[in-house]
């Protein structure tokens, strides 16, 4: 087989955010069989070698590093499950641009979002009027647990726009505050 | 024998009383909801018949369409499961009202025995300790002080139609009692449409401790042995164990309290399965709570102990047949223990989460008994509660099982949604678990002492280089630390 | 006990080590071929190593590559499972040259009771009834012919390095004997490179049944009851149970079984576990055929009936300890079958059919052990033997366990490749199999009186609405019966 | 929500061949919601009425029909498995050409095709070489066991496409007799 120039698409690398310490991925495939990584964390920690990565049923993976075997699978959004252990994980390209950084919430409008799929319950407060931070908004109820929904500042309600007894998505904006 | 039953209930225990009833050789009849057409009872009942919406006052709590479907399809028996109609003495009425058989104790049995108070006075009666306290409801804050007065400090108001932690609340000195009875009381109110509480001495960090006993027609009557169910958050359980470790050490305990919970049953007339709810303190005094009268969802512990089949005694009772078992046939055999995996999120406060499965692998092989209501791809309504499975383990000795137990978690796998499976292997590596300190008070110790995990950087790195691997590379859009290119992907499926 | 070991097996086996292994706290290095990289073994280990390409001449038989992972990973010991190296006293002997503990009985002991003419001087020394015979390889066909007629037609000739039915040739009349004997001596020499025939007894329509035996270093041997494997196609076993069926009405003769296969285990110096193989015929005479050193398939039927680990004990015994079980230690508790679903096609002649699996649903629930090495997007390599997976279960007695297994069997299901698993179904419903009434010639009757299926005309309907409503209509191309277009779609998936 | 016409490519008609029985299959969705369908056998049998059918995982689906629950699930190609029975099952659409009827296997040219993915193990014969009915051609081995393919005609050997200890795939074909 000629031999090819090992870079031509076969490097990656990824700014990561794992477990939520920040660092870095990168892989470099010479030949389809010898694949390596690097994976450096922001706390110096580092780890490199070869390795190799198989593909299970769907969206999992079996991945070795230097004789260990690693089971990696698709967990819930943001999360992937190494060995049956929940890993919290999120990339990053470099190259593209990157996120605005710290939230928003504190300053300006603010959504109030439903955190998981539900039912809206209760609205405890109306457009127009005055809240402080803390005080409840409205109530989200999932599988029998009611979830009050807490106004991250003091302000003002701009606008409500979930119903009451009406069923909402899962980051669906039931209000906004500002 | 029946020929036909139905089932009017949901999710995994219809799933188990589905099978139970072919390996019988009964047809089933599931229910379902809107929200439950495509759900795992259904695909592997016999039959189905549609309820209605999605809530389950619209549906699964309806008597008159539960009535009618089990009429159309000619059911003889219908298996309340447990929640929803379970323990509903007007259900049962309606049934035998029809014609059908409620499978289940008789229905002055479940209001007898539903009613804390009322229980609790058929305790004292047949000579079984209870905690110290009232067993009439709250008439004024006065009553009340004196009340508590005499028990002393902490005590726990509850609420007489109560259950699963509503209308409760403990009360640590005599000025905060009038204002917990006012919340208690309305709580209860809204829960159960019933305001009325009563008072007990708080028992401090007490074992719950259940006793399954059954019972047929013909006033025979025995008992299972114990499930330690001490592991419960916000009084919901979540991990259950047969022996409990208290009998290990001590075993004459198990037959004092299954002698104190058979003289309760006796004394209510009771027949088919039920559970008698125990604290013990510390020095092993045991004091009757409350009484369930249906089947327990953790009763897979007893039957990987026991080996018997509590679903097809039930069905036995409920048919007229004699229990043939006598207690000296009862053997308790190794040890087992059941997790229920919950849609919650351990991470943020165990806060539901419904939505679809998109990927599920399932533990297996020795000891490893699984009882599941969800399969890849199914949605989890949010209408319901957020039991997805109960893991329950066998092994020889409690050591052995808890070991098989964190196995099989580390084989379990759920995408799409958040669940606590992952946060049961914490509990198994706990220290006081693992040497069977086990209270009431446990998970909030556990929480306390909680420390964050460190499996190693290598984990880490093959948890990236999957991502990195499959990430969709050609087109890299601009992507934030709340919705990364990966995660979307993730999202829509793509690496899947 | 360990810290390290090896498994140098692969399928459903090496997944069940995997776990025990992890059961125990000991971590476990898997081996694999090229092609099974993805397979769950690996996935489950803690480690893996590469052996080679995938025929098993490449991987799973090279001692070297074996001893060198297992250097390289410091394990301790190595567990072969069954079939490849398991049975080899070579491995054994070069796994103790490289100061690696073999988990099996000594080489000498493997090489004694893997000959089944040596095995057969061993039982006949202590004692023990063997199938009436010669010890001795045939050296002529006169002295073959004077042996056969003192014998009495119906023989059998056997390869004395035989097993699963290689170089076996039943005899009806003298002068079938030379052309047998050749026929079964190059069959034999070409499958065991050792072309030693010897004559035994024919038993007609005898019972299989084996003991099972544990024995540690220190001299202390039991016996942990029956599996009756009776049902067997082409001398591989298809389903075995415990108790057999002949023992529930005959209780004494598991112990005159167990007792005889102590004494054969004592003479020939046996350690660790292994299995004795007899013949059983209808006047329930008995006699030993051959020894297993190793542990077997069907091992998960004697766990469930004792609840006994059989791969743990394997371990501890290997490490030195003693067996602390004694003969009055061992109690059997209701009845256990297992079914071994294949990756043959039941309707064309059990053809293999290696290939991908592109759907799995797999049983669960109470009494349910499934011992599986595939999942759903496993492509199962042609290289290695069918066996995909061991569905194994419980039940208080063996009617309760017919109707939960047949339960079991029905909630499987397999895409993709053809499986037996809907076949048991078949052989559960046979009346002849309900009532016990087995032989090694069961299967031989059950194919003669098969009915065709006829599961209504509803089941059918089903089909067709399922079929025709996922069916891409828009292109309705030109089809023919060979490849419609329903059939080109499921193929590529398309209906997946 | 405007009632649209019931027929427009809604009904469905295809040909069936169901556990080795023609019939046929009608399928015609009124409204979303209600569905009917008509099974008939060649045999006279027929069953018609209304169902459900719902989407479990992949490729394995919910029916209801008259209160009766199918759990019809993908099974080995030709075959769906319905509550746990292989039912095996072609579809044709009438409206397509009808494919050829009757094998031409005695006829003409002849393709040996291995019937399972294997490996070939020895061939019994060569091109050019006479055979007769039954005779061996190949032997191809998978899992084990041995298969020896034979001759399905009497005749002679056009082509040897299979190599010894080569790998094939199920329907390679392994050989050309006439």
């Amino acid at each position: 087989m000629a031999r090819r120039s090992p870079r031509r698409d076969a490097a990656v690398k990824l700014e990561t955010v794992i477990r939520g310490r920040a660092g870095s991925i990168s892989i470099v495939a010479e030949t389809p069989g010898a694949k390596s990584f690097r994976y450096q964390r922001e706390d110096g920690q580092l780890i490199e070698g070869e390795f190799s990565m198989e593909a299970l049923d769907s969206g999992a993976w079996s991945v070795l590093i230097g004789g260990r075997t690693y089971r990696v699978e698709p967990g819930a959004p943001g999360e992937l499950i190494v060995n049956g252990a929940p890993v919290a994980i999120e990339l990053f390209d470099p190259r593209a641009s990157r996120g605005r950084h710290g939230s928003s919430a504190n300053r300006g409008r603010v959504n109030i979002a439903a955190p998981m799929p539900g039912k809206v319950v209760r609205l405890l407060v109306s457009a127009g009027d005055a809240i402080e931070e803390g005080q409840g908004l409205v109530v989200v109820e999932a599988m029998k647990m009611q979830n009050e929904m807490k106004s991250p500042k003091t302000g003002l309600v701009v606008e409500v726009r979930a119903k009451a007894d009406s069923t909402v998505a899962a980051g669906e904006v039931l209000m906004v505050v500002e | 024998m029946f020929v036909k039953v139905l089932v009017s209930n949901r999710g995994e225990i219809a799933v188990r009383l589905i099978r139970g009833l072919r390996e019988m050789g009964i047809a089933s009849v599931a229910v379902y909801s809107d929200a439950d057409r495509a759900s795992l009872a259904v695909a592997l009942a016999d039959e189905a018949a549609y309820l209605g919406p999605s809530p389950s006052s619209e549906s699964y709590l309806r008597i008159d369409k539960i009535l009618d479907a089990a009429r159309r399809h000619g059911a003889e028996a219908i298996h309340p499961g447990y929640g929803f109609l379970s323990e509903n003495a007007e259900f049962a009425e309606a049934c035998a009202a029809s014609g059908i058989v409620f499978i289940g104790p008789r229905a002055e049995a479940i209001r007898r025995m539903g009613s804390k108070t009322e229980a609790r006075r058929v305790a004292i009666a047949a000579g079984a300790p209870v905690v110290p306290g009232t067993e009439q409801p709250i008439e004024d804050v006065e009553q009340a002080k004196a009340i508590a007065r005499s028990l002393g400090y902490p005590v726990l108001l509850k609420a007489s139609a109560g259950g699963g932690g509503k209308g409760m609340r403990q009360v640590d000195r005599e000025e905060d009692l009038a204002s917990s009875w006012r919340d208690a009381s309305s709580e209860a109110l809204r829960a159960f449409r019933n305001g009325e509480v009563y008072i007990e001495k708080l028992v401090v960090e007490p074992r719950h401790i259940e006793i399954q006993v059954l019972g047929d027609h013909y006033g025979n009557l025995i008992h299972l042995g114990e499930r330690e169910c001490s592991i419960q958050r916000r009084h919901q359980k979540v991990i259950e164990e047969c022996p409990s470790p208290v009998m290990l050490l001590h075993p004459e305990l198990r037959e004092q309290m299954g002698t104190a919970a058979l003289r309760i049953a006796r004394h209510a007339g009771y027949s088919n399965a039920g559970t008698m709810e125990f604290l013990v303190d510390r020095d092993r005094n045991f004091y009757f709570l409350e009484m369930n009268t249906r089947l327990q969802v953790e009763h897979p512990v007893t039957e990987l102990v026991t080996g018997l089949d509590l679903v097809e005694w039930q069905l036995r009772i409920a048919a007229g047949e004699r229990l043939t078992l006598s207690q000296e046939d009862i053997t308790w055999s190794g040890s087992a223990i059941e997790c229920r995996i919950y849609a919650e999120d351990p991470e943020r406060q165990f806060l539901p989460s419904p939505g679809k499965i998109t990927h599920l692998r399932e533990p297996a092989g020795p000891g490893v008994r699984l009882d599941s209501g969800v399969y890849s791809g199914f949605t989890v309504p949010f209408d319901y509660d957020p039991l997805l499975a109960k893991l329950a383990v066998w092994g020889p000795s409690r050591d052995r099982t808890i070991a098989r137990l964190d196995r099989a978690l580390a084989e379990y796998s759920i995408a799409g949604i958040r669940t606590n499976a992952a946060f049961f292997r914490e509990i198994l590596a706990d220290t006081e678990f693992r040497e069977g300190r086990l209270s009431t008070a446990f998970l909030d110790g556990f929480f306390a002492r909680r420390a964050p995990d460190e499996s190693g950087i290598e984990a880490e790195a093959a948890a990236a280089i999957a991502a990195a691997t499959t990430m969709p590379r050609q087109t890299p859009a601009p992507v934030d630390r709340n919705n990364s290119g990966w995660l979307a992907a993730a999202r829509e499926g793509m690496l899947r």
